[in-house]
């Protein structure tokens, strides 16, 4: 079961994250939630890609095996990704917080329930 | 060739009228001299391919236009479809001039539109008429419903309106819902929509099938008013009469109740339907479909919505021949087509003359008009007799070969069906002359006929029903010739 | 001369690593949050410098010790700027620290 | 062997923090966790690098010390001028 | 030149975009986002000829061969997309120009432009590229320019709609990563024509099981499969009239694409089936998609939102033809993803037309249009048969191939489900003719659409009917893409 | 110009510590850099005696700072023991104490090195006082003796 620890974190972290997202009606902590469950995935990708006895996959001399390097470069990209996606969601945030004057779900759909 | 040239010229004609309608829309009496004169041409080419055809028929095939292997548009001359061109042809023009005294008469506005869109109509049937297979039928068949939806719609008025919801959302619901799947399915089953006499299905095929397939398209193909999906002919009374005359008599069911028979013929074959299952319920349908609409006739006292329900019930005689599936039968609906169409565009005429001339659309409003309108009323007697299928009218022929044919097929209750149907034709028909002679005339009334063209459409349709009594016979000859099977 | 560094070494971790739980304990056990900022100074300046220490006498000359040197550094400058930010911004927001007899009169 | 009891020793007082981080009555004192949290992580970082014996990985170290102060040092910022008078200074120049 | 036409197939777009932002003048941005979109169109034909007449084309990207490097392959299924999608952005981009200035202010013009073509790239990306990860990040690159070009909406309502959709469309697109993140565990590549050959050999199943789940659940939230559809209404109805007909006439489609290279040519149907009947899942969500979302729209006062979930209830007959599985099934699938293209750009581009004389999309601001306005009703018109699928349409070659392929499967109930749905079409669809066409406009007149939207909406409109009558590049380019995909694994 | 001169080799040097690869390219990539931070920081115009106080760096500064280090052992021990011991080991108290430093840079240094050293934090700083919380009454009364003030003011001079 030792070895199994870190799909326990990833299975852990991609559920709070959800329930976050679905839970919380304020938008920004839906934003952290959608972070936790992105963040879940990035753990899983680097935890599959280690090398039992494998070091950071940088190349330094005297070191021979190495944890496998492209999952760990797909995740710098899918962290580039993702902080696009919560850079545009937090001006989005923003421009509802300025034109609704609040950022809780409920409060925004009341105003805009068609009279 | 000269068949595929005439055929393309059939389907070109009422079409090139319609730059030339658009054109002259400021000026009615060229308008209206373009509509009479291409009717009267049209008439003439279906008269070509009718002496010319004697021999070629079935052959000569053109196709217009390839949509996936082996699924065109086509168009084939072929003795049903010739018999109905015949009858549509001839009937355009005279409503065209039937058309020039209500309008006028009425004073309808836009009636640039209500010929523009006749044209297509009418071109459309010609289509459907001398469609080579079960596509190019069902694509015309849809131009039928789209080309006159705004004529049934044509005063705009909020019950116009309601009316042609109901006449679109049947016609164009019964075709998407029964007919599209039936006509895919032909194709699954049969691999092919030509048109084969003695049918194109395989003997592989289940007769369960075959059922099925046979009653998707009854109920497919709307414009017959098979119960009950009927509901949008009575529907369809918000227009105006010239444009009834075009859905009741000139084109609408025509196209339906033709596409009814032309599937018996040429897709299942008349002797496969004779064996089905389920015809004898399609019968008992067909049958039940005639006394309904019949007492609902009765019961109408609007004069149009009557005659809208004894068209049903008319249709009804015609699908029940389909069914019947003998040759007796067949050529008896084919007979009936003719018949039902002269006599209830008389019909027809006369409503409409009656409404504009005195403002009468009720029948208990027609008490001792007769001597107020005799030309009109004469004229609708001969009608009403033909459509009863009393001699001297054409529509004797059709009702004995219609009897002849539920003899063959060993439908005897059929025979008690038509008998009584009779009876309640001579009902709700005969009252009408009946109030008009019989019945004290209004004081002081003095004879006020429509406007003469329409009288002089109404007189020729209603002369025609004679016509074809004495005719009766060489007409059942030819259909007797037409190889169906 | 190599043992002694790394027993040096060993001492000074052990050391930093006793002052860190020390800072620790006193950031949980502390009355209110004022007390607890200065056992939190403990762990960021006395027991950061002799960990780093350590490591610099673990890892010898080169390039890692002038890193940890520059590390130690930052550290050093940045936490008391932090803690000052952070003592600011509480008494800022209300806080009123334990035994504060001066009637502190806020302009 | 000394570095993993280090290691171990700067975890538990991770812990502690976030422990602080979780009862700390007041919005401070969870910055102040906060804080203790990041400066010990830099450490942490600082003394896996060398149990790994891959001192390269310092540069992390480094890089976490700066985020850190800087994340402090906002949320600071953020509590100074309250939730609302912050949107007010963005709303000027929005 | 020629044999980098699939790379620079996403490169023209993607580096007009940034290029795009310089010019801050709308008419400049626009003509130079036309040239670039007219450029992209050309690059497609020259592709879609080439797979027609040599095959499949391999494109190893910077040259890393596959599987190590990300390979480009442009086969007869994607060049067909590629085509699609360059079409329909051409149409739009031509019309967008009279259609912005109605809606958005000056300034906000250059970026839209740049967006588009950021989205425009991002999906051309997705068909083009044959490594899975290079489909996750082109996924996220067309869905954060889509959030943003909802986000443009004059509508407070429009940042809302975009928010909902950014977060539903990342959750999405991190279950696909998911998805392939297991299988690159499993198999060690990221290549799909690579991963297609290696696990049919795994004996290792329910990995596979799971991360099929996670790639139709990820791709089926882009998709806006019922009930994942939610986002869509909203978002359609928000977004500015022109990036609404943009995204509904190739966003869903190109995440259909996907949804079909997965479960045919990577993982292979019968594989999927035999592990959980995903097919019978497909007509279970198709057919309730065609149903509901239908009946939803019947009731909406905004003809935007109308269409929007006319667009939910078609991506549903898209599904059922996946859910067959049969070759003919595909084939429907494929046409009806061709031409249900055409009918929303048709149909949207209309609303854009009537947007930008009226100034709204309500049922009310099309009152007495059809004399009105003739030429963008005429259009709109023809757009509304097709998608009820009116004979010589292009929806009744789709209708007619859906309605065979569920004859071929013995599924009766489904053939009359899928007649249903375009009954139903045709009632919402009458809705609008009837409130255009017979109710008197007594507002101040409406003069004509500017010509400028009147040739792209035409142009739709005219291949609606086009590709009803001359079949022969969509029946043909689709069954070259079935006989491609099916071939491969019969 | 002595500023910059500063602020070019500390950025010099930070490169190079952090590089640890000297290949021509890689130390053009650096000169390049810290010549671009160079004109970034004379355009924001930070580069003075404030930021970077080389008059300080004098023989006295090491010698404060040995004697700050003592400071610091010194208070850190005093707070580990108050740590340790039991309930009312501490007696918090706050003051405001004077500083006597006439430079802004003095009385920063006075303030941090307080702070600095555990058991007394300067929460508040104006010209001349700065309002000191202290963890034990001892601690406060070592500070109010002045020494540290002493030391940095002659710091300053
Ligand atoms: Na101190
Ligand atoms: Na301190």
């Amino acid at each position: 079961m030792a070895e199994y620890y870190n799909y326990l974190v990833v299975v852990l972290l991609m559920v709070v994250g959800l329930y976050i997202v679905m839970a919380q009606a304020n938008l920004v902590k839906k934003l952290i939630g959608l972070n936790i469950f992105q963040t879940s995935v990035f753990i899983f990708y680097i935890s599959t890609a280690k090398v039992t006895g494998g070091t950071a996959p940088i190349v330094v001399d005297g070191a021979e095996l190495y944890s496998n390097p492209l999952p760990q470069v797909l995740i710098l990209t899918a962290i580039v990704v993702g902080i696009a996606t919560m850079a545009l969601a937090l001006a989005l945030v923003l421009r509802i917080k300025r034109a609704y004057g609040s950022v809780e779900e409920d409060v925004i759909l009341e105003q805009d329930k068609p009279c | 060739m000269m068949e595929s040239q005439l055929l393309l010229i059939a389907l070109a004609l009422p079409l090139l009228a319609v730059p030339g309608i658009l054109l002259a829309r400021n000026s009615p009496n060229l308008r209206e001299a373009i509509s009479l004169l291409t009717g009267v041409a049209l008439f003439i080419v279906n008269l070509c391919l009718y002496f010319l055809g004697e021999d070629g028929l079935g052959e000569g095939g053109v196709v217009l236009v390839e949509i996936l292997p082996r699924l065109a548009i086509s168009l084939e001359l072929q003795p049903l479809g010739l018999l109905f061109g015949l009858v549509a042809s001839a009937l355009w023009p005279i409503t065209t001039l039937y058309a020039i005294g209500y309008m006028r008469g009425h004073g309808e506005d836009n009636q640039t539109r209500f010929y523009v869109f006749f044209a297509v109509a009418i071109a459309a049937v010609m289509g459907l008429a001398y469609a080579g297979n079960l596509f190019t039928l069902f694509v015309f068949y849809e131009i039928v419903t789209f080309s006159t939806y705004p004529l049934v719609t044509h005063a705009g008025t909020e019950k116009a309106l309601k009316g042609g919801r109901t006449y679109l959302s049947l016609l164009l619901g019964t075709s998407i819902v029964f007919f599209i799947p039936a006509m895919i399915g032909t194709w699954f089953f049969a691999g092919t929509l030509e048109f084969q006499p003695g049918g194109v299905f395989g003997d592989e095929v289940s007769p369960l099938v075959l059922s099925v397939l046979l009653v998707l398209f009854a109920f497919g193909i709307g414009k017959a008013a098979l119960m009950p999906f009927h509901r949008w002919l009575p529907a369809a009374m918000v227009a105006p009469t010239p444009v009834s005359a075009l859905l009741h008599a000139v084109a609408v069911v025509k196209a339906g109740v033709f596409s009814v028979v032309t599937v018996v013929v040429y897709i299942f074959g008349i002797d496969t339907v004779a064996k089905l299952p389920i015809t004898p319920f399609l019968v008992y349908l067909a049958s039940a479909s005639i006394l309904l609409a019949s007492l609902v006739a009765m019961r109408q006292d609007n004069f149009k919505s009557r005659l809208a329900y004894s068209t049903v019930s008319q249709l009804g005689y015609i699908t029940l021949g389909a069914f019947l599936a003998s040759q007796a039968a067949i050529a008896g609906s084919l007979l009936h087509i003719v018949m039902h169409a002269f006599g209830k565009i008389t019909l027809f005429f006369c409503a409409g003359a009656i409404y504009v001339a005195h403002h009468k659309s009720q029948i208990s409003e027609f008490d001792g008009m007769g001597r107020v309108m005799p030309v009109t009323f004469v004229a609708f007697t001969l009608g009403a007799l033909s459509i009863i299928g009393l001699p001297p009218l054409g529509g004797v022929w059709s009702k004995w070969f219609l009897m002849m044919g539920a003899l063959d097929s060993g439908y005897v209750v059929v025979l008690a069906v038509l008998s009584i149907s009779s009876l309640l034709n001579i009902v709700y028909l005969l009252e009408i002359p009946a109030r008009a002679f019989l019945k004290p005339a209004p004081e002081g009334a003095t004879v006020q006929e429509a406007r003469t063209p329409s009288v002089v459409a109404m007189a020729i349709t209603a002369l025609m029903c004679v016509a074809l009594f004495v005719y009766g016979g060489d007409l059942y000859d030819f259909i007797r010739s037409a190889r169906l099977t | 001369m190599a043992e002694i560094v790394t027993v040096l070494s060993s001492l000074c971790l052990i050391l930093g690593a006793f002052l860190i739980f020390s800072g620790g304990l006193g950031v949980l056990r502390f009355p209110d949050f004022f007390t607890r900022m200065h056992a939190a100074g403990v762990t960021e300046t006395m027991a950061a410098t002799l960990i780093v220490l350590g490591l610099m006498l673990h890892s010898g000359w080169g390039l890692p010790l002038f890193k940890l040197l520059l590390i130690l550094l930052f550290v050093m400058i940045t936490g008391p700027t932090a803690s000052h930010a952070l003592a600011k911004s509480a008494l800022h927001g209300g806080l009123r620290p334990l035994g504060d007899n001066t009637n502190n009169e806020r302009h | 062997m000394i570095l993993t009891v280090v290691a171990i020793a700067l975890i538990v007082v991770m812990a502690m923090a976030i422990a602080r981080a979780f009862l700390g009555p007041t919005i401070y004192d969870r910055i102040l966790a906060v804080n203790l949290f990041g400066t010990k992580t830099v450490l942490l970082i600082a003394v896996v690098s060398y149990i790994f014996g891959r001192p390269d990985f310092l540069d992390i170290a480094l890089i976490y010390a700066l985020i850190n102060f800087i994340s402090v040092i906002a949320v600071l910022r953020f509590f100074e001028y309250g939730s609302d008078k912050v949107n007010e200074k963005v709303g000027e120049d929005g | 030149m020629l044999n980098h036409l699939a790379v620079l197939q996403v490169v023209v777009p993607l580096l007009a975009a940034p290029a795009c932002l310089i010019l801050e003048r709308a008419r400049a941005a626009w003509l130079f986002t036309c040239l670039a979109c007219l450029l992209s169109l050309g690059i497609s034909i020259a592709l879609f000829t080439q797979v027609q007449a040599s095959g499949p084309i391999s494109y190893a990207l910077g040259g890393w061969d596959a599987p190590w490097g990300i390979e480009y392959r442009i086969d007869a299924l994607s060049a067909f997309v590629l085509l699609l999608i360059n079409m329909v952005a051409a149409a739009v981009v031509i019309g967008a120009n009279s259609s912005l200035s109605a809606e958005l202010p000056e300034p906000r013009h250059s970026p839209f432009y740049v967006l588009l073509l950021l989205c425009l790239a991002g999906l051309l990306g997705i068909v083009a590229t044959g490594d899975a990860f290079n489909v996750f990040v082109f996924l996220e690159i067309s869905s954060l320019a889509t959030y943003a070009l909802v986000a443009l909406g004059r509508d407070r309502r429009a940042l809302f709609a975009a928010y909902q959709y950014l977060i539903v469309g990342t959750i999405g697109a991190t279950f696909f990563l998911i998805g392939i993140g297991f299988l690159y565990s499993l198999t060690g590549t990221l290549n799909m024509a690579d991963l297609a050959q290696r696990l049919p050999g795994l004996e290792e199943k329910r990995l596979v099981a799971a991360a099929f789940a996670f790639i139709v659940i990820g791709i089926a939230m882009k998709l806006a499969l019922f009930p994942l559809h939610g986002w869509l209404p909203d978002a359609y109805t928000q977004a500015p009239s022109m990036a609404t007909a943009f995204l509904a006439a190739s966003a869903t489609k190109v995440m259909l694409y996907l949804f079909i290279r997965m479960y045919f040519d990577v993982l292979g149907h019968d594989a999927v089936n035999a592990l959980f009947p995903v097919g019978t899942l497909f007509l279970v969500l198709g057919s309730a998609a065609v149903l509901l979302a239908s009946l939803a729209a019947i009731r909406q006062g905004n003809v935007k939102r109308i269409f929007a979930l006319s667009s939910v209830g078609q991506i549903g007959y898209l599904v059922i033809g996946v859910g067959l599985g049969s070759a003919l099934g595909l084939q429907a699938a494929l046409l009806h993803l061709f031409n249900h293209a055409l009918i929303k750009a048709a149909l949207f581009i209309a609303i854009a037309a009537v947007v930008c004389r009226v100034g709204g999309s309500r049922l009310e601001d099309f009152r007495g249009l059809g004399r009105a306005m003739p030429w963008t009703m005429g259009a709109l018109v023809i757009g509304a048969l097709s998608l009820i699928g009116v004979p010589l349409t292009a929806g009744f070659v789709s209708k007619w191939f859906l309605v065979l392929a569920a004859m071929e499967a013995g599924m009766w109930p489904l053939v009359a489900l899928v007649l249903l749905g375009s009954f139903i079409a045709l009632f919402y669809v009458w809705r609008i003719i009837e409130v255009a066409y017979f109710q008197q406009r007594e507002a101040e007149a409406i003069n004509e659409a500017p010509l400028m939207l009147l040739i792209p909406l035409w142009a739709m409109a005219l291949a609606n009917l086009y590709f009803g009558i001359d079949t022969s590049l969509t029946v043909g380019g689709s069954e070259q893409a079935v006989n491609f995909l099916m071939g491969g694994q019969q | 110009m002595k500023h910059t001169v500063s602020v070019f080799l500390l950025l010099a040097s930070f490169w190079l510590i952090n590089s640890g690869y000297y290949k021509p390219l890689l130390l053009s990539f650096g000169l390049f850099s810290a010549i671009f931070v160079l004109y970034l920081t004379h355009r924001m115009d930070v580069i003075d005696h404030e930021s970077h106080p080389l008059h300080l760096f004098t023989l006295k500064l090491p010698s404060y700072y040995v004697w700050l280090v003592g400071q610091l052992i010194v208070s850190n021990i005093d707070v580990v023991k108050r740590v340790w011991s039991g309930r009312n080991s501490i007696s918090p108290c706050t003051a405001w104490l004077p500083l006597s430093q006439t430079s802004d840079i003095g009385r920063v240094i006075y303030a941090n090195s307080i702070t600095l050293t555990p058991g007394t934090v300067a929460m508040d700083l104006e010209d001349d006082r700065v309002y000191v919380h202290a963890l034990s009454r001892e601690g406060l009364e070592d500070l109010r003796a002045g020494e540290m003030d002493r030391r940095v003011r002659n710091l300053e001079r």
